[in-house]
């Protein structure tokens, strides 16, 4: 038993900038991930950072840019708070040492990416992310703060009182991955989940194999409300082989997209007349596809995408890192060859709901970072956006669960007056609905103290490994992941359409009852990676329906997501976020409405043209 | 951990096949480098000694029929020897060019073509070594 | 977890007098090898003509000087090899003890050698 | 491989509905055209798929296995799978086709799949590579991968990485400067010239190959190996940081387990899935540290 005052659990990007804010604010922190830091998945950001940062340019301009870029689903607040703090955490990062791409004068260089009405993505390269990351790893090493790495956190420790809001999260319990042991971690002031994407239940994805949503999962299940789940975002330029993401820097620095008849499309043929290939990432995913599926793609799969013309110099200095991945991955020359690319699933832009300090409605649990949902990029995300996120909201969130006052928050947490109850109709049962694992939440027991909680905790979860190490026989979890990937692939892809949605709803429920059979082959307590994927598939077939049923929820075309029965925006009765707690042991859908109301006034709906 | 499996430096050097340039030319350094120093020892130990019993008598001197030139004598006429001492300067050589190679490195020269450098050392080496057989083996009294 | 060095270590000052006797010694040891067994052949070595050699010197003090260059370069190098393959600690110390004592003698001994040559009167071996 | 396409069928119904409208439309013909193709694609990859079968082509890889605890994977032995083939398929997708259809139990570490995180440095046909960023097609059969050599194998292919942790964390890898500009949102300035002389350095992802290469670092560990080295020359480097420091930094890495430990056996740079040029920065700061140190002795 390990006892901290806060508990980061994922050292990407976001986890360690809450540690380091949370160490400075007094707090005894310990982080608990499943990777070692440095391999986390932030690593591989490739363009950029947004930060107003000259003059020219202000934080307004990047709120708006912002809100306008998230077709009006993002909450104000949240959306304002990132864009005024990003630059002095961008300059942070600078002193912290970060190599930054520099101008002629010494100064941060910034570039142009999709959806911003400025330059203003600062950078390292093709390598931003990768240079966030270990920055910040270097300056936990700098403060000496506790890693437990390689350690899988199980579940979440949290109180079982019969609305999410009265419960308290009083610690995680971690499977430790070389030896097997299961261990509890209590936290006395608050567990930051910062687990990162989801895109593993995508088989075309530029997401880490680590990337299984288990922050989303776990907090979902301990009642946490999940948030516009079916806002996942398709990167316009991924290669067709791997899904590796070639950076929207190319496009930034004046890449051009052909289809297979010479046309540069994406002005030829009317998607964004005025932006062209640097239009916001579903707009450009969208144009790319209905090339593809018009019978202009290139095989039929996929698109060219062409930086020749920058020439090598200029290549070389600011997209270098693309040239390695290109041949690496796919074997062609950048400097000599268009690369291919199509869309591939990349971000969530829904996830935990938290308020704009990280705060989840469960009094003591925070998320931020990709698993969360604060929420900032509605339903699209622009490029640039996710890495300042991160520092921002983990310095935020670091600090508040360290008990610093930072004031109350503006975007209301778990079900309030205002929201508002949803429905969709599924072809079958949805959830576990035969679990016998506890009434409310399979997240803690009731039980009136802390140490409780963790051991109740903590007994179960040792229950449950011992439970999937006994069973020799059954469906092996990769079955089961595969099917989910594929038919989430299929049909929760980058076109919707009701019937589709459906038909994954039942291929995830026959998936489920498949999983009730799983068993873990390998019997041993060593690096058991057999078990630990086991752990994560369960996780998947929660976020895949969670996805699903917010997109058949959804019935409205809104930033990335398209439903072939509704072609437009509907402002008037989906201008809310749409909800889904574990309720029973089966997902219920409700709704509430976005913030749009910030600092600089309110944000008015607009229609989003590039 | 539990338990780990320590593999142990014999697997190391089990691996020679898969050694590159840098790593061969490492050991052929170290290996030439020891042999040199021992040689240093022998050598000035058995110049020594054989000075000791050369005699101070300068006549025998003056005839070269000193015990000194006449050890060194026997000691050149036998073929092993010799034989030795082409490999002594192999040795050298190798040593010297490597050596070379190795002082360049250091100042930064040529890194991108260490592993060429060091197979021109080893052809050189070969080169010099069989044009001077000839002359090692002059006057050898089989 | 790290480790803290700070203390200033002498590593430095013995790597660059190892390179520093390496290229004194391509040189002499070119030369050597060259006099020894190309101008004069090995066969025809004679105390006579080595004494003779001795006798200069500019030839005594390069001599003198290539012993000593050349013992510390190759004991240096060796006690190298030794630490490189993780010796330490009181072994460390007993290995570069015999090592220096090794050297003082073969330093001494060809110093006689030489002087033998030379007919200088120091340490006689004769 | 995913298709994004809005449902094909009722796409495919309603076009033909407009191709009676419109006859010879250019998108229609475009679209038959593409049904065509479809058509004659799935025809192919069939018979494809059908002489894959046959003449199966199929990787032979040889894997390491062992395990402290399981009977029969105590003692290290060497697994034979047999996988099929895909063009552009790389070492991870093996290994990943092997555990996920042969053996669950089979155990290495990955996450990124593109060259970034440097969890699965392997050791394949007798050197050091990234499994994700190696092409099968690249290797001569059988394939034989086995874990980084130099350190202890926890189980399969995994190693323990402590130690090279340790050595990382032990040059003082973070920035530290003692002049910060002021003004609230100023950055230190750093020329271009700079950033590029760190730029290849700052690429390490801590894979550890470079360290498992190293002959001197496998024979005595307390040498700080290339990795570690690499790291503090990033920073020796960095202008932002000041004279100062960078004496400092020349300190940490000059002392005994440090630089003068190379032997400049290349090998590290030769094996850095980074391209970094790990030898130039070690004799670089071999001989910034002898430069400072004339001033001095
Ligand atoms: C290829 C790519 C390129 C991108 N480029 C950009 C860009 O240019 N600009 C931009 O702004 N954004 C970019 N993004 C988005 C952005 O990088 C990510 O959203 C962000 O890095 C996520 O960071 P994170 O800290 O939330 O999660 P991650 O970095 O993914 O970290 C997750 C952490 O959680 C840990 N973890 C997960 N589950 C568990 C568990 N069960 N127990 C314990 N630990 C756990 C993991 O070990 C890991 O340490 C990109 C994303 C991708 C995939
Ligand atoms: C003639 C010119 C010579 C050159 C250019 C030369 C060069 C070098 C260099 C550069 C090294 C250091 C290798 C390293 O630390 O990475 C070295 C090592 C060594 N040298 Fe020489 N050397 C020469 C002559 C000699 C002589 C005459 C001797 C014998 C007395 C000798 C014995 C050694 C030994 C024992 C080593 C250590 C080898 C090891 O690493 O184990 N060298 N040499
Ligand atoms: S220097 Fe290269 S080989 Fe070594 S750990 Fe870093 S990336 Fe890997
Ligand atoms: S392999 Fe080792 S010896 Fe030096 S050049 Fe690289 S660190
Ligand atoms: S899987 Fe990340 S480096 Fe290979």
């Amino acid at each position: 038993m390990y006892e901290y005052d806060v508990i980061v659990v994922g050292a990407g990007g976001a986890g360690l900038r809450a540690a380091i804010a949370a160490q400075e604010a007094g707090a005894d922190v310990a982080m608990v991930t499943k990777l070692h830091p440095v391999r986390s998945h932030t690593g591989a950001a490739e363009g950029g950072i947004n930060a107003a940062l000259r003059e020219g340019d202000d934080w307004e301009l990047h709120a708006y840019d912002t809100m306008k870029g998230a077709d009006y689903l993002a909450d104000a607040p949240a959306a304002e708070a990132l864009t005024q703090e990003s630059p002095e955490e961008v300059i942070q990062l600078e002193h912290w040492g970060m190599a930054f791409s520099r101008d002629d004068d010494g100064r941060v260089s910034q570039r142009p990416f999709g959806g911003l009405s400025f330059p203003r993505t600062t950078y390292a390269g093709a390598e931003t992310g990768h240079h966030l990351l270990h920055t910040l790893y270097e300056q936990v090493v700098k403060r000496g703060i506790d890693v437990f790495d390689e350690w899988y956190v199980l579940n979440l420790a949290v109180s079982d009182e019969s609305q999410p809001d009265d419960r308290t999260c009083h610690g995680v319990v971690a499977y430790e991955t070389a030896t097997g042991n299961v261990e509890a971690f209590t936290a006395r002031d608050g567990v930051i989940l910062a687990t990162g994407g989801l895109g593993q239940v995508y088989d075309h994805t530029t997401n880490a194999v680590a990337n299984t949503g288990d922050g989303v999962a776990m907090a979902y299940r301990a009642g946490v409300p999940a948030e516009d789940m079916e806002m996942i975002q398709f990167h316009p330029t991924t290669l067709p082989s791997t899904g590796v993401l070639i950076s929207e820097g190319v496009r930034g620095e004046g890449g051009i997209l052909y289809n297979d008849e010479g046309e540069r499309f994406m002005f030829e043929h009317g998607y964004a007349k005025n932006d062209g290939e640097l239009a916001s990432r579903d707009v450009v995913s969208r144009a790319e596809l209905t090339e593809v599926n018009e019978g202009r793609g290139i095989e039929d799969e996929y698109v060219h995408l062409d930086m020749r013309h920058l020439g090598e110099e200029r290549i070389l200095d600011r997209l270098e890192n693309i040239l390695h991945l290109a041949e690496d991955f796919e074997g062609v020359d950048g400097l000599e060859e268009p690369m291919p690319v199509k869309p591939g699933q990349h971000y969530a832009m829904g996830g935990i709901e938290t308020d704009e300090f990280g705060q989840t409605c469960v009094e003591g649990l925070y998320a931020v970072g990709e698993c969360a949902c604060a929420s900032v990029h509605g339903s699209n995300r622009l490029g640039g956006n996710a890495l300042p996120e991160l520092i921002v909201f983990g310095k935020r969130a670091g600090r508040h669960a360290a008990d610093e006052d930072l004031g109350a928050p503006r975007v209301p947490v778990g079900q309030t007056g205002d929201s508002e109850p949803g429905s969709v109709e599924p072809p079958v049962e949805l959830g576990e609905p035969w679990a016998a694992e506890g009434a409310v939440a399979d997240g803690g027991a009731a039980a009136d103290t802390a140490e409780a909680v963790v051991e109740r905790t903590l007994e179960r979860e040792r229950e449950r490994v011992e439970r999937l190490l006994e069973r020799d026989e059954g469906t092996q979890h990769s079955d089961i992941r595969a099917a989910v990937q594929r038919t989430m692939t299929e049909n929760v892809n980058v076109f919707r359409e009701e019937g589709a949605l459906k038909e994954a709803l039942v291929d995830i429920h026959a998936a489920r009852q498949r999983y009730r059979d799983v068993y873990v082959a390998d019997p041993s307590s060593t690096y058991n990676t057999d078990l630990i994927q086991t752990i994560e598939t369960r996780n998947l077939l929660d976020i895949a329906e969670m996805i699903t049923v917010g997109a058949l929820a959804r019935e409205e075309f809104r930033g990335a997501h398209w439903r072939k029965q509704y072609q437009e925006r509907r402002d008037d009765e989906w201008l809310k976020h749409t909800m889904v707690s574990w309720s029973d042991g089966s997902p219920e859908l409700w709704y509430k409405p976005v913030v749009l109301e910030g600092e600089a006034g309110a944000y008015e709906p607009k229609e989003r043209s590039y | 951990m539990s338990q780990s499996y320590d593999r142990g430096l014999i697997e190391d050097f089990g691996r020679w096949r898969e050694f590159s340039a840098g790593m061969w030319a490492w050991i052929f350094h170290k290996f030439t480098g020891w042999v040199l120093v021992g040689y240093l020892f022998t050598h000035v130990a058995v110049l020594s000694t054989a000075l000791t019993s050369a005699s101070a008598d300068p006549a025998t001197v003056a005839a070269n029929q000193d015990l000194y030139t006449q050890t060194i004598r026997t000691l050149e006429s036998l073929l092993v020897v010799r034989v030795l001492e082409v490999g002594l300067l192999a040795v050298a050589v190798f040593h010297i060019l490597n050596g070379t190679r190795l002082l360049l490195v250091d100042l930064g020269i040529g890194l991108e073509s260490q592993d060429r450098s060091f197979y021109a050392s080893l052809i050189l080496t070969g080169a010099i070594v069989v044009a001077s057989v000839p002359t090692f083996l002059a006057g050898v009294s089989l | 977890m790290a480790e803290h060095y700070s203390s200033f270590r002498a590593g430095g000052r013995l790597w660059l007098w190892q390179r520093i006797t390496a290229a004194f010694l391509i040189v002499v040891l070119a030369f050597h090898f060259f006099l020894l067994h190309f101008v004069h052949h090995a066969d025809e070595v004679t105390f006579l003509m080595s004494a003779n050699r001795m006798e200069t010197w500019s030839y005594y003090s390069l001599m003198v000087l290539f012993l000593v260059t050349a013992t510390f370069h190759g004991v240096n190098g060796v006690y190298n090899a030794l630490i490189n393959v993780g010796l330490s600690g009181t072994k460390r110390q007993v290995v570069k003890g015999v090592l220096v004592v090794a050297s003082l003698l073969l330093l001494v001994q060809g110093f006689r050698t030489a002087n033998a040559w030379a007919g200088i009167d120091l340490l006689p071996i004769l | 491989m995913s298709t994004q396409r809005p449902e094909p069928e009722t796409e495919t119904e309603s076009a033909k509905t407009d191709a009676e409208a419109a006859e010879g439309a250019p998108k229609e013909r475009r679209l038959d055209e593409k049904r065509r193709r479809a058509e004659e694609r799935e025809r192919k990859r069939v018979e494809e798929a059908e002489r894959v079968a046959a003449d199966a082509e199929r990787y032979h890889l040889k894997v390491f296995r062992y395990d402290p605890e399981v009977k029969g994977k105590q003692e290290p032995r060497f697994d034979d799978f047999h996988v099929p083939y895909e063009t552009g398929m790389t070492v991870l997708d093996a290994l990943i086709y092997a555990r996920d259809e042969f053996d669950a139990s089979l155990t290495f570490r990955h996450s990124c799949r593109q060259a970034i995180c440097g969890s699965d440095a392997l050791f394949v046909n007798g050197r050091q590579r990234l499994g994700c960023q190696t092409q099968l097609s690249d290797l001569e059969q059988p394939v034989r991968i086995e874990p980084l050599p130099h350190q202890d194998v926890v189980k399969d292919l995994v190693v323990d990485m402590e130690h090279f942790y340790d050595q990382m964390e032990s040059v003082e890898p973070y920035f530290q400067t003692t002049d910060r500009p002021d003004g609230e949102l100023e950055e230190q300035r750093q020329s271009r010239e700079n950033r590029e002389k760190i730029k290849t350095s700052t690429r390490c992802i801590w894979c550890g190959a470079c360290m498992s290469s190293c002959n001197i670092a496998a024979g005595d560990n307390e040498y700080l190996g290339p990795a570690a080295i690499n790291k503090a020359y990033r920073f020796a480097m960095d202008e932002r940081e000041g004279d100062e420091m960078k004496r400092r930094r020349l300190e940490i890495i000059e002392q005994e387990n440090g630089v003068w430990r190379c032997q400049t056996q290349f090998s590290c740079t030769e094996v850095c899935p980074k391209d970094i040029p790990l030898t130039e920065h070690i004799q670089e700061l071999k001989r910034e540290a002898v430069k400072s140190n004339l001033k001095f002795w």
